[in-house]
């Protein structure tokens, strides 16, 4: 048999294997550069940019819990301006498309940020993360609400050319209902799920691990609710939709795209394994390769669901 | 490198104390003592993170199994207190790992003529041993080893055996003088030249007052900081540390995993 | 130092000891007698009762997942009239108090339900599952509208005089705005959380495991988000709050109830060790002791979140 | 019961499948042939739930480790197909379980004037092996065991020293006859007593088609079922089968873990 397709496309980004990597867990790409070949994943997403430089959070800032992890980074980053400085220079080495996933503490953030992106060649499109407070509406989360997560996509829309993947939340009742509104307001792709909200204590000191008090979940244990999400929401919505949350393996990454996921972004099992994007990616090859499959298109959304 | 690793040998040193000696590739490059690695105890989700050791040992042994005869290998010496070092401590010979490193910045070797100071507050001895082996090439060695009582005190034979000077200190006086480490550490501190160099590995607090110590008579001073570790490689940051000019408008967090665990005491800010 | 206190009040019923068993997990309590004693443990919640007997989903309706299990059981059970019939008088012989969980597929059979229980001298009290989906309103489920909670609840306190303790659906945006609702609706006390909507998919058969195609994501995998949500609704309310989710140790019930919880549920760790929540009262009367604590309730809420 | 049991040998029986031995309580009661027990693999959370497996064997042995001199054991026979049994499969001697049961509904064995026919598909042979141990005391007993290839046909010279009557069939013909086990089967049952008993356990296909066969043959006929199982004891209704009566407005489910795992055939519904 002929190599089989790997190859898909999000939102006019064209990737060479629909595995790419989250934001936060792979820092700027160049990091794990020793442990595995970035020509052969599909895309990297970096880790969440602010317009200013942002300190996180106080630490512990991660603790882990039964089949997942905790984090509560506080969003750290370098701001816009040492990343072109610093980041970009690297990003323009590697062939592999760079997405910059991006926040914003007010709408107007979000909107400056993304018109700064525009204008650099290196980024191939941009991820808007609104799983983020809103500062200066009392912290309410732009991504739990349809209607702030519409004026934050709309906005960006407006300040961008670029390729624009929307990264939704799962801490809402109703993810459909985001999705369309996202997609309403001008999202090329969508991707999810971001952490679940979770908790952990220490007994022994009676308080939280956690110095930020809550922190999100991810890993593993989030897979069920990420897959549920993304098959509801690939049903809904047009545009193509990335899955994210739990995956380990290409067998994890190809249950995903059954679900509809036309890519899949790996997250925390970078840290459990530094190679785990591009592992990932050459056993989708192989299951291509040994089931038969020319086209990795072929099961996307390919679920059966009449019994 | 991430490499897998066979379990040579797992032995308990110390009550809930093992020494644990494993396989590792030739290739296996240790730019300098006080790196780490970072341990899967096992291929399943629990416990789901890796588990970050210090390099307690490195070597080579002769054997009929490899080509060259000579097999490469890697020690760490841990202490069970969670759910991953309990699994650590019931592999055997023959059992499998997977390891990433030597990862992070270790000690810096610095002027041969300076004497060497080692602090050493329970396991935190752990990284202090290859550091003497390299450093007792060219230098006089002096170990400071603390605990709560005898049995905290750990592998003081093998210092001994490199020629190291030791000295201990517990809180209960069960071994060596009773009382904190750093008191016997200033005692000598008060005598040593200005080119002495102490390296400290412990616990926090035992960390902070040898920081302070070092301030006090003027002596460079290398402290080896733990910290909450996801990825290992200075991706996630979840494991950092406040470095001297942090402040949250200019925020100057380091990696422990990355630009540590090694820092120079007077470049982070000991709040 | 003297027997510690372990005995907790729950919307006027008086526990031994904190720790129920959640409902679906323990049947009527009858199949789990042979390993343990029941008279250890501090109530026992039965299985989802509806008014007609229901039959449930068709199979697969359970599968294990990274750290959890989802089940789509579809609330299978023998209705209230064999329950009336064949179950209360097995629970009479018991001294442990029985506590009702009960679900309708629409707002009269929920009313109707606890109207019929009321009479029941044998049920202590009853917990009403409001995540079931309002089968005459086109399907959207009780409890993650804030309204049709408040109508059930309201609904359900005018037709009886038991204590009634409201189970939640984690399946919300924002869980406190449920809360709220349900406690200004009457509800004694509040349990959560109950399952997280999630999925599992075969990737041989290329269809979900689950013959519902979605289910109940429980076990360890779920406790962090069950803590927050438990921490953020203590907080917000003054009835007794009830913890659930991932409990498998004395320490995990204990995180629990310094997040706010008065009481805690115990459900897929029975499956694990079906003496589990004997086991678990056991460990929190041992953690009592051994830091001399007198009484329980100094526990309860006592998380420090000062830094 | 529930109870810690010890690995007492865990031996590879044919590519992939196992027997392991370990040790049980003397007063584990196993009140018929067809019980299974609940397997937790681990203590960890992965996997989480337990594991089903028939009783294969249960007997004593002599021991000089145990006060009464015997030691009560129980054998498992399973297959790797996942990830528990793959865990399962590296145990050693020595290494603990936790054990649930003996549970469920266990075969009945009936009249001893009749002939007893077993059929085993693959690793359904398990529980049957403990079944003939008690019918060959008083009845004429026959297998009928089948499988893909050879490597499925499992533990047949531990029938026929019981003095079983076996027949092979695999689809392949590696072994015995080349076909299904219910083509051998049916040649048998054409000339066998109206009080025999069929007693099966295998792949749903096939008990399906051997419940036809009794039909047909107006032949007793007691089925084995698998399920997927959490509790075990009849509590999650996970494990649900539906029986004769069952209609969505009248259901009549049957839980595999309670009612069965061994059910009269015309008491179920095949569907
Ligand atoms: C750079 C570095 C080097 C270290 N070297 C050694 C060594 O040589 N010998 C030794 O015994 N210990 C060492 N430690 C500490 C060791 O990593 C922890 O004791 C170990 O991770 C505990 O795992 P656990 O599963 O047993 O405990 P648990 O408490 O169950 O672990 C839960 C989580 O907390 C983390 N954690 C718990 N304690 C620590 C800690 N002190 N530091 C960092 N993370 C922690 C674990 O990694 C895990 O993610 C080192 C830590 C760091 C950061
Ligand atoms: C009453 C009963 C008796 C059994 N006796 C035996 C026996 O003697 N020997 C033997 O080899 N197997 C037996 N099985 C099947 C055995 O339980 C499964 O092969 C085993 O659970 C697979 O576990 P795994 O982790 O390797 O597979 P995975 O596929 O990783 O398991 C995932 C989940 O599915 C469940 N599962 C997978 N396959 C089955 C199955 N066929 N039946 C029920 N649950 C399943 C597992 O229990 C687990 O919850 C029996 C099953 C039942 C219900
Ligand atoms: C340490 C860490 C940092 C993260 N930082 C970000 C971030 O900056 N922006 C973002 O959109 N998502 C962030 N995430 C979320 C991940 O991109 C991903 O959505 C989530 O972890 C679920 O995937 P996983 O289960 O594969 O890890 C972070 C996750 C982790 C674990
Ligand atoms: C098999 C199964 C059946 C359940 N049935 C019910 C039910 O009938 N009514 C209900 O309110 N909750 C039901 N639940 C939810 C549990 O009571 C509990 O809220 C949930 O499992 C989380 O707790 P755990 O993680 O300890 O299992 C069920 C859970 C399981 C696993
Ligand atoms: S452990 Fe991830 S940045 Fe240090
Ligand atoms: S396995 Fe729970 S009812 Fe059968």
């Amino acid at each position: 048999m002929t190599q089989p397709n790997l190859s898909v496309d999000i939102a006019g980004i064209t990737l060479r294997n629909p595995v790419m990597t989250a934001s936060g867990t792979f820092g700027y790409g160049s990091e794990f550069a020793p442990y595995l070949d970035l020509e052969k994943i599909g895309a990297i997403i970096t880790k969440g940019l602010s317009l200013k430089p942002k300190a996180g959070n106080p630490t512990p800032r991660i603790v882990e819990t039964p089949g997942g992890m905790l984090n509560a980074i506080g969003l750290q980053n370098v701001g816009i301006d040492t990343f072109i400085g610093e980041k970009v220079p690297y990003l323009r080495k590697i062939s592999t498309p760079v997405i910059v996933n991006l926040y914003g503490n007010s709408l107007e953030e979000y909107g400056e940020l993304a018109g700064r992106l525009d204008g650099i060649a290196e980024v191939a499109g941009i991820e808007v993360n609104i799983s983020c407070p809103n500062v200066k509406q009392g912290g309410i989360v732009f991504g739990t609400d349809p209607k702030a997560a519409f004026e934050v996509v709309d906005l960006v829309r407006r300040n961008t050319g670029k390729p624009m993947i929307v990264k939704l939340s799962p801490n809402v009742t109703d993810v459909v209902v985001m999705a369309k509104s996202c997609v309403d307001a001008g999202a090329d792709a969508l991707s999810l799920i971001n952490t679940l909200t979770g908790m952990a204590i220490d007994l022994k000191s009676r308080r939280p691990i956690l110095a930020n008090i809550t922190g999100g979940l991810s890993g593993p244990a989030i897979k069920p609710v990420a897959l549920r999400m993304v098959w509801q929401v690939a049903r809904a919505v047009t545009v193509p939709v990335i899955g994210i949350g739990g995956i380990m393996t290409a067998v994890d990454a190809l249950e995903f795209i059954l679900a509809g996921a036309t890519a899949v972004q790996i997250g925390t099992a970078n840290f459990l394994d530094p190679s785990a994007a591009e592992t990932i990616a050459a056993g989708i090859e192989t299951y291509l390769v040994e089931n038969g499959i020319a086209d990795i298109r072929e099961l996307i959304g390919a679920l059966k669901t009449d019994r | 490198m991430q490499f897998k690793s066979m379990v040579l040998s797992n032995v308990e040193v110390s009550p809930s104390y093992f020494r644990m000696r494993m396989t590792a590739p030739p290739t296996i490059g240790v730019s300098c003592p006080g790196q780490f690695v970072m341990v899967k105890v096992n291929p399943a989700i629990d416990p789901l993170l890796r588990r970050p050791f210090g390099v307690f040992d490195l070597g080579t042994f002769e054997t009929e199994f490899t080509d060259c005869g000579r097999q490469t290998y890697l020690e760490i010496l841990y202490k069970v207190v969670g759910k991953g070092t309990a699994m650590l401590s019931t592999l055997h010979q023959g059992d499998h790992l997977d390891i990433l490193g030597p990862l992070g910045k270790g000690f810096t070797l610095g002027d041969p003529a300076g004497e060497k100071l080692l602090v050493g507050g329970g396991v935190g001895l752990a990284p202090l041993y290859y550091l003497a082996k390299e450093l007792v090439k060219e230098s006089r060695v002096h170990l400071f080893a603390g605990g709560r009582n005898k049995e905290d005190i750990l592998c003081i034979t093998e210092f001994d055996r490199l020629g190291v000077e030791t000295y201990v200190a517990t809180d209960d006086g069960t071994l060596g003088a009773q009382g904190l480490v750093t008191e016997v550490l200033e005692q000598h501190l008060s005598r040593a030249g200005a080119n002495a160099t102490i390296y400290a590995c412990g616990p926090t607090p035992m960390l902070k007052a040898v920081a302070f110590l070092a301030d006090k008579y003027g002596i460079a001073c290398q402290v080896s900081l733990e910290g909450y570790m996801a990825c290992g490689v200075g991706a996630c940051l979840g494991c950092v540390v406040q470095g001297k000019d942090h402040s949250e408008a200019t925020p100057d967090y380091r990696c422990v995993c990355k630009d540590g665990p090694v820092f120079d005491q007077t470049d982070l800010l000991w709040s």
